[in-house]
């Protein structure tokens, strides 16, 4: 390996050749400010258009100034990355940026998480040397992104995410110069174009150019109703993400804290999403197993491999692009709604309350959900099973709202019957989980003995694309996995050109699966953050005294009480669904 | 009928008709009547013969004597001595100033040397639509050595030894540039003609291709031998509809002719041309934006390195260069690099193709040495300025460079100089402007079109010369403070500073470059709230001279919003309010009765 | 971007897919095809846009992104006679945008649109390479030289009876 | 068309075409014709040169003149454009300016048939590159 030496700032370090000055700068922890530049490394991605110009510092000998994401360390280089000349250019960039963008700071939904203000407060921008023509669009609201393009700095992350990491390809960049803004086709909005609202676009926007759509005051409206029964449900992922909004470290688990805040909320059910996790096992799981057994014992219409169906942007993404292919994945619902069919028949039933007076409110680490949640099917007599979805960043304004010390609250448990989740249900959170979940139970369905170890570590990890084969009693399963859409694609495709054989395939939409929703806290395009998550998820499940959906008492006991046995009628009619052709019903709506 | 013996050919140009040429001309015209020469001798004027300095010039054919400085008198001599007695009249002809001695034969004498033909040697002299024609004027001939006779690296090194630079615009040096692309390696290599010509004003590249397409080919194939490319790609303007037309013909006649395919000339060598089309973007100049838009993408400049000889086109090694640049590379190989090194400055060699326009008397296309100076270039070639104005300053560069004036008359135009002016070489256009020209004006005009043509990727291009616009907008309109200048400047200092690509990194250009030569303009502008040069609307408004008026009411027919009053034979009078300063009434008053105050 | 609701014959989109094909379908061919569909249609609109992405395989907004980017590329049908006032430098000192307004202002339409009748639209370019004959306009493919505001109606004038 | 196969036979070629067409400032054409040349570049088509080359094709053999009328590339005077360059034999080749059918016309009748030279004609200001040999 080939090393240069330079000097930063005055002081000296060696890199690898090739190495930026960006990273040759953190290696002597200076920090220098980028508005654009975003490396997910353990995904591969290293966005560094060039476009902010806000990194750019100064080196000895050349003529302009250089942007240090994209520049490469040369051996005696001498770099100054604070010098007047840096920081009047970089300010001066600055108040540019910021001349082409609203000043509504107080009223912005990204006020106090957004990566421009705080910019600004660090680069000392104190007045609004250049007054001048602003460029204004149309704002999309779309069923869960909002699209708020007057803020759109061109950092073009969400580009490259949209693009070079999901293959939707709904946003580009689109005119030149001064008009340049990054949007969908003819600049229509969301709703009219292939989105599958994974909200990762959301995730890395610097700005409040893209946000999610904000469910808070709806949920608050309900629980002021005394009319309303409001039962929330949590996702696994949020516990490990929503400590961070609360300023504790990345992977610390808050599920106690967070029960006791939503209680302090006023909800009047707190209840888990790894309870209808379990259930979804139950149901995915029985499918998953029948479908094999029946391929197994030579059945030439069976489809396979069956594809997992809990993630709704993926649920999106095969609706918009694989159409030929909606027989494949599970027909059973995502947890979410899973849960919502249940508390507003079984747990409705059961507290004698009229479905229209239950208002079901879910926690997501998600985007795509707050769009899941109005689909069509997902309702009876036009009343929603799931009412609202809010993600985790909403949750968290909600209780810093409620003047709720969120630090100092106690631990407590969730409500019984649809609190109660085994460890299976909490892996749901991040990738590979679900199908290890569906694995440990159809496993010991199919071969009717006990697991000798329960983690299987061949399903884990953060490779895009994995696969692992499982030994059901001499049988060999072959399992796929794939997180990001753009991962899942290239899966499909080779399943579709037959080069590739598997019995069963997770897919999430998101990197890192849950935990790296679009509906998470920031990550600012910190990919440890995503592992530490990962890694109080694992953390949770290992925590359990129960592990597997099958043992779990009270989704026994929802069986036994009330759904019969997984694959039923009845259970059919709750919790599960259809596919639909969107590709073509996108042509009849134009 | 008249069998003419002699012609003289009396210059009719601007600058000699200022210097009585007319006179002289109806003269020569008298003498020759009265010696009864009519059906011997003919006297006609000419245009211009680009000498205005020691005008007015009179030629005499067929034995090409030129007579300079030549007063209305002269005609009597000119007439008895060489039209008659048939000697010349060694007292009006030119001295040369470096020898001393005089030149009877115009073939001979220094000026004609102020234009040289290299890169556009067969413009105007073949048929473009005829590969015959090309192949008689040594076409071809170049890549058959070089692909007989020359290794790669010995071809490169002439390339090298020549200091052709890159002529569209950068000056990067042509020779390096092949040697750096044919060091990497690459499965496939590819061969670039930028074609893209977006300067506003500049169209050499443009009548290379639609003179002398072939010259473009033949280099292409020398530059793929060298690199070892076989595959070249032409960028062309879409807007170029006839010199796309040519290329087509040629690049099939020299596959017909084999002069591009398989097996070039029996040398084992491949190559081959594709036309790729651009579709109206200035930035699609430079070369990875270039390569962007080839790849059927947005024409997004990235940033540099790695450079596209280590990943171009299709992430294979590239190499590009301008049509221009190709079109010196036959005439280096058949004249040697050393004839070529012998011609221009010690830093810049060769010539140069500019594009001449603006308010200058002969509008074209010239190629001259480079080391020229403007007064040779305006004067000598340009015959002057348009309509005896003054002249103010000349814009080099196109919307990247900026404006050369008197002082810079006598530098030698080459790269490093335009750049050490506060201007550069760009592709060529070389636009002259008179004292009718508002300087704030003309750097507004240049940030328009960049304000248009940034492709929006890096902010201080994309927001930074919009507010830059505005800011040029403002003291147009009186708007702008004295303290605006120096904001004028950190931001114009900042966008160079830290834009991405060329466009941006260039594009303050015009506007320091005037705000340097031209700063007592701006501060009119902003303190005196006055346009000097009688061109911003909102600094200006016209008026009626009472006394010259005679009530015509030509103004006021012609005025568009009709706030022009008065009765016929009474003095008219102009609506202030009304007016829009259009001018209509400045043009159609015969009488100097509307003056801009 | 106005939407002009359009639909494509079969036979047009027949052509489309004869266009993709043509240079087979290949990504890095994408703007000549463009070219190729917009020499058939006259202009891009989003439906020609649509039906060039799907036969490419290239997402739709990418194909809008490169439309917008390029000026040679427009998603409004021009007029019969599309006037183009050359804006290149040596027009520009010689009176151009004088020209251009007068044509702004009799046929009362901005740049880039066309008049209600669709017989005229303005569009500037950048140097056809005529600066000897500065200011230039283009009235289709024919040059009008030295233009002066009064030509302007003369101009005009040429295509009174036509339609 | 065969193709070319060695640097020799371009040579050969080369020196067979250079007999054959009329090229550059020859003092003479080889069979004695008028060569006529109208730069046709888009700054020449534009300002008309289209319609003086096929005004002078049709009428030089209408009037039997025996002259050869080229196409080739632009010559640099876009002020004056069109422009046409003519090189009757024996005499040094002259380009006129501004030209138009009706100066065409005067171009066929007075110069190419009687050696008259018209007002306006444009003096060539540039040097091709040959004499540097």
């Amino acid at each position: 390996m080939e090393l240069v030496k330079l000097k930063i700032d005055n002081r000296t370090v060696e890199v690898e050749k090739g190495t930026t000055i960006y990273h040759a700068a953190q290696k002597l922890n200076i920090e220098i400010p980028t508005l654009c530049y975003m490396n997910l490394k353990d995904l591969n991605i290293e966005h560094k258009p060039g476009g902010c110009r806000i990194c750019v510092v100064e080196v000895e000998g050349r003529r302009n100034l250089a942007p240090s994401c994209a520049t490469e360390c040369m051996e005696g280089m001498e770099v100054k990355t604070h010098s007047l000349r840096v920081l009047n250019a970089r300010r001066t960039v600055l108040e540019l940026i910021i001349s082409d963008h609203p000043f509504d700071c107080l009223v912005c939904a990204k006020s106090g998480h957004c990566d421009l203000q705080d910019m600004a407060v660090k680069l000392g921008v104190r007045d609004l040397p250049f007054q001048g023509e602003k460029s204004t669009y149309k704002p999309d609201f779309s069923p869960a992104i909002i699209r708020d393009v007057d803020k759109c700095i061109m950092c073009r992350r969400c580009e490259t995410m949209c693009n070079d990491f999901q293959t939707v390809g709904v946003l580009s960049g689109i005119h030149r110069g001064f008009e340049a803004v990054v949007a969908p086709a003819f600049e229509r909005d969301l709703d009219h174009s292939e989105c599958t609202y994974c909200g990762q676009c959301v995730a890395v926007c610097p700005t409040a150019a893209l946000t999610e759509v904000d469910h808070t005051k709806n949920v608050i409206a309900a629980l002021s109703d005394p009319r309303k029964t409001v039962v929330v449900q949590t996702a696994p992922a949020v516990r490990a993400a929503l400590g961070e909004e609360f300023g504790m470290e990345p992977g610390t688990l808050v599920t106690g804290k967070m029960v006791s805040a939503l209680r302090q909320l006023g909800f009047d059910f707190v209840f888990d999403t790894d309870f209808a996790a379990d259930l979804t096992i139950m149901e995915e799981g029985t499918e998953m197993l029948d479908r094999i057994s029946r391929h197994l014992n030579g059945d030439k219409d069976v489809k396979l491999p069956i594809l997992t169906s809990c993630c709704p942007g993926w649920v999106n993404f095969f609706e918009y692009y694989y159409p030929d292919m909606l027989d494949i994945p599970s027909t059973a619902r995502s947890p979410q709604q899973m849960f919502g069919a249940i508390a507003k028949t079984y747990f409705a039933e059961k507290q004698k309350i009229d479905r229209k007076d239950m208002v079901v409110v879910s926690i997501m680490p998600c985007v795509a959900k707050k769009y899941e949640c109005t689909r069509e099917e997902f309702a009876e007599d036009n009343n929603p099973d799931v009412d609202f979805s809010i993600s985790t960043r909403e949750l968290a304004k909600f209780i810093k709202q409620a003047n709720i010390d969120f630090d100092s609250l106690p631990d407590e448990d969730f409500d019984k019957p649809m609190g109660e989740s085994t460890g299976a249900a909490v892996i749901f959170g991040t990738t590979g989980g679900v199908i290890e979940a569906a694995t440990r139970t159809a496993y010991e369905l199919h071969t009717g003995k006990a697991l000798p170890k329960v983690d299987f570590d061949a399903l884990r990890g953060f490779e895009g694309i994995r696969s692992a084969s499982v030994d059901f009693n001499g049988t060999e399963i072959k399992i796929g996995i794939a997180h990001g859409l753009g991962n899942a694609r290239k899966l499909l495709d080779d399943v579709k050109a037959g080069k590739a054989d598997f019995h069963a395939i997770e897919i999430m939409a998101c990197p890192g699966g849950c935990i790296g929703g679009g509906g998470q806290p920031l990550h600012h395009g910190d990919s440890s953050v995503l592992k530490a998550r990962a890694k109080a998820i694992y953390e949770e499940d290992k925590g359990k005294t129960l592990r597997k959906s099958h043992e779990n008492p009270d989704i026994i006991k929802l069986y036994e009480e009330y759904l019969g046995k997984p694959g039923s009628e009845k259970a059919h009619k709750l919790l599960h669904t259809h596919y639909f052709d969107k590709k073509a019903k996108q042509v009849l709506l134009d | 009928m008249a069998k003419y013996k002699m012609h003289m050919l009396v210059c009719g140009g601007t600058g000699c008709r200022a210097s009585a040429s007319d006179m002289l001309y109806e003269n020569l015209k008298k003498e020759v009547q009265d010696n009864n020469l009519e059906d011997d001798v003919q006297v006609v004027t000419t245009g211009c013969f680009g000498f205005c300095e020691k005008g007015p010039i009179v030629k005499v054919i067929p034995d090409n004597t030129f007579y300079v400085s030549v007063e209305p008198d002269d005609a009597k001599d000119i007439v008895a001595e060489h039209a008659i007695k048939g000697r010349s009249v060694k007292r009006l002809l030119y001295t040369d100033p470096a020898k001393k001695e005089q030149i009877p034969d115009s073939k001979h004498m220094g000026f004609y040397k102020k234009q040289i033909r290299i890169a556009l040697r067969n413009c105007g002299l073949i048929d473009p639509e005829n590969i015959e024609e090309y192949l008689a004027a040594d076409g071809y001939e170049a890549l058959g050595k070089v692909l007989a006779e020359m290794k790669p690296e010995e071809a490169i090194q002439e390339v090298i030894d020549s200091g052709l630079r890159g002529r569209g615009g950068g000056g990067f040096p042509t020779g390096i540039k092949w040697q750096i692309a044919s060091k990497v390696d690459g499965a496939q290599k590819y061969v670039v003609c930028n074609a893209d010509e977006g300067d506003p004003g500049a169209f050499m590249d443009r009548s290379i291709l639609e003179g002398d397409p072939h010259s473009v080919l033949e280099s292409m194939a020398i530059n793929g031998y060298c690199i070892g490319a076989t595959k070249g790609l032409i960028y062309i303007r879409a807007e170029y509809p006839l010199a796309i037309k040519r290329l087509k013909i040629a690049i099939k006649q020299a596959r017909e002719f084999g002069l591009l395919g398989k097996d070039i000339l029996g040398s084992g060598f491949d190559f081959d041309v594709e036309i790729r089309y651009g579709a109206g973007a200035f930035v699609c100049g430079e070369e990875t934006a270039l390569i962007h838009s080839m790849e059927g993408d947005r024409g997004e400049p990235t940033f540099k390195p790695p450079f596209p000889a280590q990943s171009g086109y299709l992430g294979m090694p590239t190499n590009v260069n301008n049509v221009e640049s190709y079109a010196n590379i036959p005439v280096i190989f058949n004249k040697g690099a050393k004839w070529f090194a012998s011609i221009g400055t010690e830093k810049s060699k060769g010539t140069k193709v500019f594009a001449l326009a603006g308010k200058i008397n002969n509008v074209g296309l010239i190629e001259v040495p480079m080391g020229i100076t403007l007064r040779e270039v305006i004067y000598e070639i340009g015959g002057g300025i348009k309509d005896g104005k003054k002249f103010k300053a000349v814009q080099t560069g196109g919307p990247s460079g900026g404006c050369l004036t008197e002082k810079h008359l006598d530098t030698p135009i080459d790269f490093d100089n335009l750049i050490a002016a506060g201007s550069m070489m760009g592709s060529g256009g070389m636009i002259v402007m008179d004292e009718d020209d508002c300087m704030v004006s003309v750097a507004k005009f240049y940030l328009d079109f960049t304000v248009e043509e940034s492709c929006g990727k890096c902010s201080p291009c994309r927001v930074g010369n919009k507010r830059l616009y505005e800011q040029l907008e403002l003291i147009t309109q009186g708007k702008a403070k004295k303290e605006d200048l120096d904001k004028l400047r950190n931001l114009s200092n900042v966008i160079r500073d830290t834009s991405l690509c060329g466009l941006g990194q260039t594009s303050p250009n015009p506007v320091l470059s005037t705000m340097d030569n031209f700063h007592e303009e701006y501060l009119a502008h902003v303190t005196d709230k006055q346009c000097p040069s009688g061109v911003c609307k909102d600094l200006i408004r016209y008026e009626v001279i009472a006394e010259n008026c005679v009530g015509c009411t030509a103004c006021a027919r012609n005025c568009p919003v009709n706030c022009i009053s008065g009765e016929r034979k009474q003095v008219h009078e102009i609506d202030q309010a009304l007016c829009i300063k259009c001018g209509a009434c400045l043009e159609k008053c015969k009488f100097n009765a509307i003056a801009v105050i | 971007m106005t939407s002009i609701k359009l639909k494509l014959k079969d036979s047009e989109v027949q052509k489309l897919k004869e266009i993709c094909k043509s240079f087979n379908n290949e990504h890095g061919e994408l703007i000549n095809v463009l070219h190729g569909a917009q020499e058939y249609f006259g202009y891009l609109p989003a439906e020609v846009q649509e039906v060039v992405a799907e036969e490419m395989n290239i997402p739709v907004a990418k194909v809008y992104g490169v439309v917008t980017f390029y000026s040679f590329f427009t998603m409004l049908p021009r007029g019969r006679f599309p006037i183009s006032i050359c804006t290149g430098t040596a027009c520009y000192v010689r009176g151009a945008d004088k020209v251009l307004d007068e044509f702004k202002r009799i046929l009362k339409v901005p740049v880039g649109e066309t008049t209600s009748d669709g017989k005229f639209s303005i569009t500037c370019l950048r140097c056809v390479g005529a600066c000897g004959l500065a200011p230039v306009v283009m009235v289709g493919d024919k040059t009008y030289g030295r233009v002066t505001t009064d030509g302007v109606k003369d101009i005009l004038k040429e295509y009174e009876n036509e339609d | 068309m065969t193709k070319i196969k060695s640097l020799a036979d371009l040579k050969k070629m080369k020196s067979d075409l250079q007999s054959k067409i009329a090229l550059r400032e020859k003092s003479d054409t080889p069979e004695g014709r008028t060569l006529i040349k109208v730069a046709m570049a888009t700054c020449g088509i534009a300002s008309g040169s289209k319609q003086v080359m096929d005004f002078l094709v049709e009428e030089l053999d209408k009037r039997n003149v025996d002259a050869i009328v080229t196409q080739t590339g632009c010559m640099g005077y876009c002020y004056a454009e069109p422009t046409i360059e003519v090189t009757v034999p024996g005499k040094d080749p002259v380009v006129f300016g501004y030209v138009d059918t009706k100066k065409a016309d005067d171009i066929i009748e007075k110069y190419i048939k009687n050696g008259e030279l018209l007002e306006g004609i444009i003096p060539v200001n540039y040097e091709t590159i040959e004499k540097n040999k």
